[in-house]
């Protein structure tokens, strides 16, 4: 079984190096090539999950070392893996949805003439996806970490020609290093503190380091999580990530790499635990972050833009869950689990509209789909119902858990919590109705493409519906079925750890305020939408969506702060550099070359002149002579 | 009076004939200055001799002379040959070392 | 000589009041001499005052008891080697006087303060001694000046006599190799040259013996130049020639008197001259040109 | 006597020089041909080395050859090798094939004319001066035997930076030689203050040794011996000013800011091979000796001067960076990213912890590999356009995908991406650098970021967006060039996975250093770890 672990995550790095060395011959196998590769991971993962059904709850965890990866003096760090429920859960998650997007990419990337290297990345993902939740230390997780950060920005970036997506790509990588210079220095902490930085030693001793080490590691661990997460203050990258095909959004910026920072902190939990002050980071961040995604959602025309707000919003639901401690760990997989189903579906749908439409991404330029892309209209609406909470559907479930937890925080706190997540659930409602009501509803607002054309809406071939027909039954069902007799919670208990909250108000309450939120933005939505003639142009908006239209000022923020002032700080430093530290240099330089230069003037070839300096020194040599003899 | 006088007047000589050779241009002219400070130093040789009581400080004196004759003869022809190629006996125009 | 020998006797402090007098007098010569030689702007001034100067060092000399070397200064310094200057000075131009302006940057300024640091440093050095007392030259002449120096210079220094035997030598042959000039060809002959100057369409090649002052503007002609003074009136070397206009001619005077200044001038003279012999004839020609043009009428 | 296997390392390439350079002016790829098959035979001995060479032997140096020189001053002929020796000798010998077969061109002649001039023969000839000084650098344990090579370096580097143009402004072009021979003067003189200052500290050690021992010595081992039996005591201001003359050097050499103008100059004026010469080789030496030379000599001072040299370090690799971010010329991006990385090995060297320094050697050996791919695609790169600036390129990645998908990849071990050989090094930096300077290690992480940020940009402007006109119809790689970056790329794969036969020889010699410095590891705070394990 060890060994399968290593397979697992050598299939897709063995597929990413074939797509990407093998050359043109593998332009025609190689989509298929890259999906079997994930599907066999995918099926060695299952293989891995009914063996670990087998055993007992305590001794599910796998551990396997395949060789020692960096030995210098008491600095060890290796090559293993950790296969746990919570690993388990993720690698399931990551293959099963990542096959059926690699799936969905053989029809949606068809015409592309560079797609073996599309799927040579997508498998790259997959592979530094899987080491990252299997890691069995902090230093290896790293190196996945950095991998989805590389693979992202290879796939956003993918179609390079578009100078805007090669920008959202870079912006990503870097948005994400500064997350990643937090793991870092989170892991060199560990080493200061501990030793070492293998999980187990970690987390099993995390108590006996002191607290301000912990609160310290944690909000390092929780920067890192913000980066890769798109948690504010790191989430700029998301909205622009839009730029990569469809699928690349899919899995990347809605199942699998943004939950990585919700893997981190969970299975980080025991040093979380500990630092009680690094835990109300968590949940601040969580809770902005949530509020943050679904107003920036609200507004966006783009329908890839108002998904990437919504999945920060539902990230951030996550992450809060995941700061309360034991009482959310299980809740914020959990929803992370159902987010992975419904989020991909809905991207996929999202694709599969731009793939009828023209690419076109506006969604004021929709309307009316319905009658057209059926199965695309059926699997978004089940993805919709999912998302916002539909009871009987998953996010039902995993979300209101979460808005229970909130509250069972306790205090003013708990309050805020609860109330930040009540909220959310309110805007979430509005904004995924927004998304439905203009896209397949109302009447035509098609416009004629840049090649004079009216779109053609038409459904996408079978390789792109089959999985978003799997993803819309994973959206209904896979809440209830984690929820009936607890069973997540069972399955990963032994790892994570649980308590029950004590909420201040019943469960009851919070499921009928979650519900009554639900309708109220549902109702707003239809109110605005529904009802009326939808403008093709935007109207003014208020100054909120003026501002939530631009991300909320971040990227302003951030293109005055840093990106004016990293200019000029570079450009003064190139000049410093070439006036004053080269100017020093050269400076020496030109005196010496001057003095020199005054100094052959002396030399002016009057033998009279040097008769006045042989003078001239011989009084020196006298006045020194007589000097000598005086002292 | 005494002697030490010939010895200020030797070194008053004697700057003046640096200054000589140092302000002229004419070639010859600044021979005669060396030969002024030259006469000079003897001047305070003999003196030295004087004050000393020994003949050492007039033999010096003596050899003084006779470089000096040989310095002249050869000086002197040299500034001929050169005044021969270059028409004049100004040291500023032999710079032909010069850069 | 008596003087001499009671300075010997003992340490002595003070001169005698003639030598004081004959110093502070003397003194005064020397330093005027040796400023002369340095300020005056012709060579041969210069030369005439360093004589001055040296002859007075030789008194001093004397007074110091250095008999020999007094006589030797004036025969040697003031007799052969400021004769051979005042030669040389002859042979580059005795009149030539120089400009004592100053050409390069500074170097007077330089030279000023270098002299006078140095002279100061002199006078410093001198008056820090102490010399209060002086033994005087007394004893060692007791001998004889010259018999003590002989004594001296073919004993304890005669490698450095032998030496400088050496040295003169060698100076004699440097300044004999320095100022010969080999002829590498035989010497052109009148002949030759005077063919060489038709062909060329030139009086003569400037010498560069000649001093630059005669190398004039007017050696272009191929004949011999034009003879100087007025024919029949005058025939000295220092009168140019006429021209038909009157005018003098430069060519006629060598250029060496034109460079004096020595040329005497006389076409005034000669125009007024001139000018009376046209009256006269025209006078005589008054009448002969009514008979000149009577004929013409008649002929006519 | 034993085989002199160090001698005929150093030696093997010198003849290669004398030998490429004889060669006729007519037959240039024979010369070619020969001077490959030199540095390939000098890539073989040092593999012998390594393969002779025992990590677990006791002792400091190993293969050693010690012969009288000159004996009235006590200089020796004396060659050694440590572990980090003879990885670095294995690594010069490793990239100057690369770098021969990357300029295989770019020493043609621009006419063929048939002219006694021979600038073939004389780069592949001065290639392999250096190789043979740098190995023998490497190898010399007699201080005065190292610095006449560490200075003898400069001058066949002198004529490769101003000797030959990468044609990017043209060859003929009058601004651009004089730029270049500007570029060679400044690394000229840069590199001989150093050395000169550092040269007056080898005659004080002389003179201090000569003092206490009786006869002077400049045998790196006898005086570590002398002073730990207590024999030499070398007095605490002494110390300090001659460690500060050999760290001058070595600074100039590595470089360290503000010490560092010289290299953009050089690195952008000479062709592509000859900055990975500079940069990969060369440069190498000066980190090189601060381990061997001021390390093990001046123990005492190396700590008292640690905290200056800690804060240089970071300002270098900030420094750097931000400056790469700023250029506009890709060779002096790639210059200013190599003063970054230098920061962070000399940052390594004297965090003084076993991490740290086992990071700056591993990371002198990586920085050599992954600056060499950058560097000689960018050369290639330029190559074909003819041009230098970052502004000239656009698109390349539609035209020729391998050539900007190896730029990528050097890029990215450039930016110390996990899983490229780069990470492991900087990563084992800054964990060492943290845990004896913590907030020196926070700052130097941010290097991290910038590294991110001029790679991307570079990347972004030149390889992607529109193709633009000038770059459309470049070709991609040819085979002679693949054949140079693909060993490459592959080797910063293989070091990036399994780094672990490299660190193996590097330990016990970074231990070594360590105790000659007196220095352990920082304990964790919760220490029982292990044992609880």
């Amino acid at each position: 079984m060890e060994n399968l672990i290593g397979l697992l995550v050598l299939a897709p790095l063995l597929g990413a190096g074939v797509l990407l060395c093998g050359g043109r011959r593998l332009d025609r196998s190689g989509p298929w090539l890259g999906t079997l590769l994930a599907a066999v991971s995918f099926a060695l993962g299952v293989v891995l999950f009914a063996d670990m059904l087998g055993k007992g709850g305590e001794e599910r965890a796998l551990d396997v070392t395949v060789f020692q990866w960096v030995p210098v003096g008491g600095f060890r760090a290796d090559v293993g893996f950790h296969l746990d429920q919570l690993s388990m859960t993720f690698v399931l998650l990551i293959t099963g949805v990542g096959s059926l997007i690699h799936l969905y990419s053989v029809g949606y990337m068809a015409h592309d003439e560079r797609k073996r290297r599309f799927f040579g990345y997508l498998n790259l993902f997959l592979a530094a996806m899987l080491l990252l939740v299997l890691a069995d230390n902090y230093l290896l997780l790293y190196v996945g970490w950095e991998g989805v950060g590389l693979a992202s920005y290879l796939l956003i970036g993918f179609w390079q020609h578009k100078p805007s997506a090669a920008t959202a790509a870079k912006k990503a990588f870097l948005v994400n290093r500064v997350g990643d210079m937090g793991l870092s220095i989170a892991i060199m902490l560990l080493f200061t503190t501990f030793g070492t930085f293998a999980f187990d030693p970690v987390l099993d001793r995390a108590t006996d380091a002191g607290e301000g080490k912990l609160t310290a590691i944690a909000l390092m661990l929780l920067l890192a999580a913000c980066g890769k997460s798109a948690q504010v203050p790191l989430q700029s990258w998301l909205g622009d990530a839009m730029e990569g095909p469809t699928p690349v959004s899919a899995l990347i910026h809605a199942a699998t790499m943004v939950t990585a920072g919700v893997y981190l902190i969970t299975r980080s939990g025991a040093v979380f635990d500990a630092a009680p002050d690094a835990q109300t980071a968590v949940v601040t961040v969580g809770a902005v972050t949530l509020l943050f995604g679904a107003i920036v959602g609200c507004a966006k025309d783009d329908i890839k833009k108002a998904l990437a707000g919504s999945t920060m919003s539902q990230i951030g639901y996550m992450i809060l869950a995941a700061g309360l401690g034991p009482v959310g760990y299980v809740f914020a997989i959990m929803h992370l689990v159902t987010h992975g189903f419904f989020k991909a579906g809905l991207f996929l749908g999202a694709g599969s509209v731009m793939h009828g439409m023209n690419d076109e991404v506006d969604m004021r330029r929709y309307g009316g789909l319905r009658k057209y892309m059926p199965v695309t209209f059926v699997t978004f609406g089940l993805g919709y119902l999912a998302i916002i909470g539909f009871p009987g559907l998953s996010g039902f479930f995993s979300k209101d858990k979460i808005i229970e937890a909130a509250f069972a925080k306790g205090g003013t706190e708990g309050w805020i919590l609860g109330g930040a997540a009540l909220l959310g659930a309110a805007i979430t409602a509005y904004y995924m109705t927004r998304v439905m009501l203009l896209t397949f509803f109302g009447e035509k607002r098609w416009q004629p493409d840049a090649n004079g054309e009216l779109p053609h809406p038409h459904e996408s071939p079978r390789t792109m519906t089959i999985p978003m027909v799997v993803l819309a039954f994973g959206s209904v069902f896979a809440g209830g079925l984690f929820s009936i007799n607890d069973t997540f919670l069972k399955w990963l208990e032994p790892v994570t750890g649980h308590e029950e909250g004590h909420s201040p108000v019943s469960a009851l309450t919070v499921t009928a305020a979650t519900m009554l939120v639900l309708v109220i933005g549902v109702a707003i939505a239809w109110a605005q939408y529904g009802r009326r003639p939808v403008p093709v142009t935007a109207p003014r908006g208020s100054l909120l969506t003026r501002a939530a239209r631009r991300d909320l000022l971040q990227d302003d923020f951030n293109h005055v702060v840093l990106v004016r002032g990293g200019e000029h700080l570079t450009r003064s430093l190139v000049y410093v550099d070439h006036t004053l530290v080269d100017g020093v240099v050269n400076g020496t330089a030109a005196s010496v070359g001057g003095l020199s230069g005054r100094m052959r003037k002396l030399q002016n070839g009057y033998a009279r002149s040097y008769a006045v300096s042989m003078f001239g020194g011989a009084a020196v040599l006298i006045a020194a002579t007589l000097l000598m003899r005086a002292v | 009076m005494n002697p030490v006088n010939y010895l200020y007047l030797a070194a008053l000589l004697f700057t003046i004939g640096a200054a000589g050779v140092l302000i002229r241009r004419n070639a010859i002219v600044i021979f005669m200055c060396v030969e002024l400070m030259l006469n000079a130093c003897n001047l305070a040789f003999v003196t030295f001799a004087r004050l000393h009581g020994n003949l050492d400080g007039q033999i010096i004196a003596f050899f003084t002379m006779v470089v000096a004759a040989a310095e002249v003869v050869v000086g002197l022809a040299i500034i001929v040959t050169i005044f021969r190629s270059r028409h004049s006996a100004s040291v500023d125009d032999a710079g032909l070392l010069k850069l | 000589m008596s003087l001499a020998a009671s300075l010997a006797a003992s340490p002595a402090s003070t001169t005698s009041t003639g030598e004081a007098v004959q110093f502070w007098i003397l003194a005064v010569v020397a330093v005027l001499g040796a400023l002369g030689a340095v300020l005056m702007k012709k060579a041969v001034h210069s030369a005439l005052s360093l004589a001055g100067t040296m002859i007075v060092l030789a008194v001093f000399y004397l007074a110091n008891g250095a008999y020999f070397l007094g006589v030797v200064q004036i025969v040697v310094y003031t007799g052969a080697i400021m004769m051979l200057f005042l030669f040389v000075v002859m042979l580059v131009g005795v009149t030539a006087a120089d400009s004592l302006k100053e050409t390069i940057k500074g170097q007077r300024w330089l030279a000023g303060l270098c002299v006078l640091g140095f002279g100061i440093l002199l006078m410093a050095g001198i008056s820090n001694a102490s010399l209060k007392e002086w033994n005087g030259v007394g004893g060692a002449n007791a001998g004889g000046n010259v018999e003590g120096l002989a004594a001296l210079i073919f004993t304890k220094y005669v490698f450095a006599f032998e030496i400088t035997g050496a040295l003169l030598i060698t100076a004699a042959v440097g300044a004999m190799v320095l100022t010969h000039r080999e002829r590498t060809e035989r010497a052109a002959t009148q002949r030759e040259r005077a063919e060489q100057r038709v062909r060329e369409g030139k009086q003569s090649r400037p010498s560069p013996d000649h001093h630059p002052s005669t190398t004039g503007s007017a050696w272009h002609l191929p004949t011999p130049a034009p003879a100087p003074g007025v024919y029949a009136r005058h025939n000295a070397v220092d009168i140019p020639g006429l021209l038909p206009d009157g005018t003098t001619s430069d060519l006629t005077v060598s250029p060496t008197l034109r460079a004096r200044g020595q040329v005497r001038d006389v076409s005034d003279e000669a125009l007024a001259d001139l000018k009376a012999l046209e009256q006269r004839s025209s006078d005589w020609q008054e009448r002969g040109r009514s008979e000149d043009a009577d004929a013409k009428g008649a002929s006519k | 006597m034993a085989f002199p296997l160090l001698t005929l390392t150093a030696a093997i390439p010198a003849v290669g020089a004398v030998a490429t350079a004889a060669v006729p002016a007519g037959r240039r790829t024979a010369a070619k041909w020969l001077a490959l098959a030199f540095s390939l035979a000098t890539l073989a001995l040092a593999a012998v080395q390594l393969v002779r060479f025992d990590p677990d032997a006791k002792g400091p140096f190993q293969l050693t050859e010690s012969h009288a020189w000159i004996a009235d001053f006590g200089v020796r002929y004396e060659l050694g090798v440590d572990g980090i020796a003879v990885v670095l000798i294995a690594l010069a010998a490793l990239l100057i094939p690369f770098i021969m077969l990357a300029g295989w061109h770019d020493a043609d002649p621009q006419e063929s004319g048939s002219s006694r001039w021979r600038p073939t023969q004389g780069f592949f000839a001065l290639i392999l001066m250096v190789e043979a000084m740098v190995v023998i650098s490497f190898e010399a344990t007699d201080v005065f035997l190292f610095y006449i090579f560490f200075e003898a370096m400069l001058i066949p580097m002198y004529f490769l930076i101003g000797g030959f143009g990468d044609g990017a402004a043209g060859n003929g072009d009058a601004g651009a030689a004089a730029q270049r021979s500007y570029a060679a003067v400044k690394f000229l003189l840069y590199n001989l203050v150093g050395g000169l200052i550092m040269l007056a500290a080898v005659i004080g050690l002389y003179a201090v040794t000569a003092d206490q021992l009786g006869s002077g010595t400049f045998s790196l081992q006898e005086i570590v011996q002398a002073r730990a039996a207590g024999k030499l005591d070398i007095a605490t201001t002494t110390e300090r000013a001659l460690f500060l003359g050999f760290f001058f050097a070595f600074a100039v050499k590595a470089p360290l800011w503000p010490l560092h103008t010289w290299l953009p100059n050089a690195m952008g004026e000479a062709t592509a091979p000859v900055a990975v010469l500079i940069t990969a080789v060369v440069d190498k030496v000066g980190t090189f000796a601060m381990l061997r030379f001021c390390l093990q000599l001046f123990p005492e001072a190396s700590k008292w001067a640690t905290p200056v040299i800690v804060v240089l370090a970071l300002i270098s690799i900030l420094y750097g960076a931000l400056l790469a971010v700023g250029q506009r010329d890709i060779k002096r991006l790639v210059a200013y990213a190599s003063i970054s990385h230098f920061g962070f090995i000399v940052l390594g060297i004297f965090a003084m912890t076993s991490q740290g320094q086992s990071g700056a050697t591993l990371y002198m050996v990586n920085h050599g590999i992954s600056t060499a791919a950058l560097m000689l695609v960018a050369g290639f790169l330029i190559s074909r356009r003819g041009s230098r600036l970052i502004a000239d390129y656009g698109g390349v990645q539609k035209v020729a995908p391998v050539l900007a998908g190896t730029f990528l990849v050097g890029g990215l071990a450039t930016l110390s991406l996990p899983g490229l050989a780069p990470f492991v090094s900087e990563f084992l930096v800054l964990v060492g650098t943290f845990s004896r300077y913590p907030a020196a290690g926070i700052v130097a992480t941010l290097g991290i970021v910038l590294a991110a940020l001029y790679v991307l940009v570079l990347y972004q402007r030149t390889m992607t967006g529109p193709v633009k006109e000038e770059v459309r119809g470049m070709p991609d790689l040819r085979a002679r060039e693949l054949a140079v970056v693909a060993p490459l790329i592959a080797l910063l794969l293989v070091l990036g996975v399994y780094p672990k036969p490299v660190t193996e020889i590097l330990d016990p010699a970074v231990r070594h250093t360590m105790s000659q410095v007196h220095q352990a590891d920082p304990k964790p705070d919760v220490n029982d770890v292990e044992a609880a394990k």
